[in-house]
């Protein structure tokens, strides 16, 4: 089970700060499955970091990759 | 080579004006400066469908923005013949009128410090991973947008 | 038509650091406002053939500097859209590490507060007719020269 | 008799803030008799300030112009 952080607008559509999801090899093939599962999210502008570094094409994802969702930054 | 220590740069709620005033002072024993530049947000009471902005309730991934913060700080000393730098934002609720942001910067002579304080702003509000919640009155909200 | 009255820009001696804590806690009602700009000038003890710089006397043209300001701060004033702009500045003297401007500019966006605080210190500079005598250590000094 | 106000490093050069002149139907008449008594005037720089306002001709005095030398500014 892979742990996957979201944060600000996303919380709404997660109803919570992280989601688990379990056989996810790389981060295409967790975006396909979060947007069936919360079909919101497609609609969603938001970046992708593994272990904090923004990903911008599809990445594989290992047991330890810290993966986190990020909607546009608003801070200031 | 990396000089600096990551420094926790969030606050919990808003930064008081006082605690800007201390920092201020502080620099008086550093005799070399010869400019202050000073960027502070905050929180404004914006109008949402009719209703008013009453707090901002600010979010982040920590360490994902500290870490960020420390490449922007080293690149800005590297940048800029500057003598200090110093950035704090708040997390948690932030009433409208109170200070969410301050950012800090001397030199030696004001352009370094001015240049560098705007270039800070500017790469705190793309870079930093922190969300604000606008909060409405009648218990309604709406994300924060930056632009 | 000119529409705001002359003000007082002048103080005696060093701006305290609490001064400028307590101007900015003042803007916490002002609820349009979502930036501050802040100039600071510090008093540095520069080095002049060996003698260190130990404070700044400051003298002006007092009624030719507060017009002058008027103008500036008029023109500032129709060129941005800021809530509120103050300017102090020093008089007599001022030791080395205390502050002797202080310049403070609001806006309900960062854009035009940083402008025009950087404008006015650029204006106050160079447009105002005050003048900066270097105590030296040992009872000499040299006139100051801005650049 | 004519006050004019001086400032900054002219206060040297005429051991106080002001000095008082007669016969000076204009700023070149003034500037060629404070240079006759006071030759350290020459090598300063300077602006002519009357009523307030910056000069750079020529300019008549009257009884009530209120004449100011005014060395480069320094303020800030």
């Amino acid at each position: 089970m892979m742990k996957i952080l979201v944060f600000g607008q996303l919380t709404d559509i997660f109803k919570g700060s992280f989601i688990r999801l379990k056989d996810i090899p790389d981060t295409d093939t967790m975006i396909r499955k979060l947007e069936e599962k919360y079909p919101a999210l497609k609609k969603m502008k938001y970046l992708i970091a593994i272990d904090k570094e923004i990903v911008k094409e599809n990445t594989t994802l290992g047991e330890e990759s810290e993966v986190s969702l990020l909607p546009p930054f608003s801070g200031g | 080579m990396k000089k600096r220590t990551p420094k926790n740069i969030f606050r919990q709620g808003a930064i008081p004006a006082s605690f800007i005033g201390e920092s201020i002072q502080k620099h008086s024993s550093k005799t070399e400066i010869g400019a202050h530049s000073i960027f502070l947000g905050q929180v404004r009471a914006d109008e949402v469908d009719g209703k008013k902005v009453e707090a901002i309730e600010y979010t982040t991934y920590e360490e994902m923005a500290l870490q960020k913060m420390h490449e922007i700080r080293e690149s800005v000393f590297e940048k800029y013949p500057i003598t200090c730098m110093h950035v704090y934002h708040s997390l948690g609720t932030v009433p409208t009128g109170e200070i969410c942001l301050f950012v800090f910067t001397s030199s030696g002579h004001r352009r370094a410090a001015t240049d560098a304080c705007n270039e800070l702003v500017e790469w705190i509000k793309a870079e930093l991973p922190i969300w604000g919640k606008e909060l409405l009155e009648g218990e309604s909200y709406q994300w924060k947008v930056n632009n």
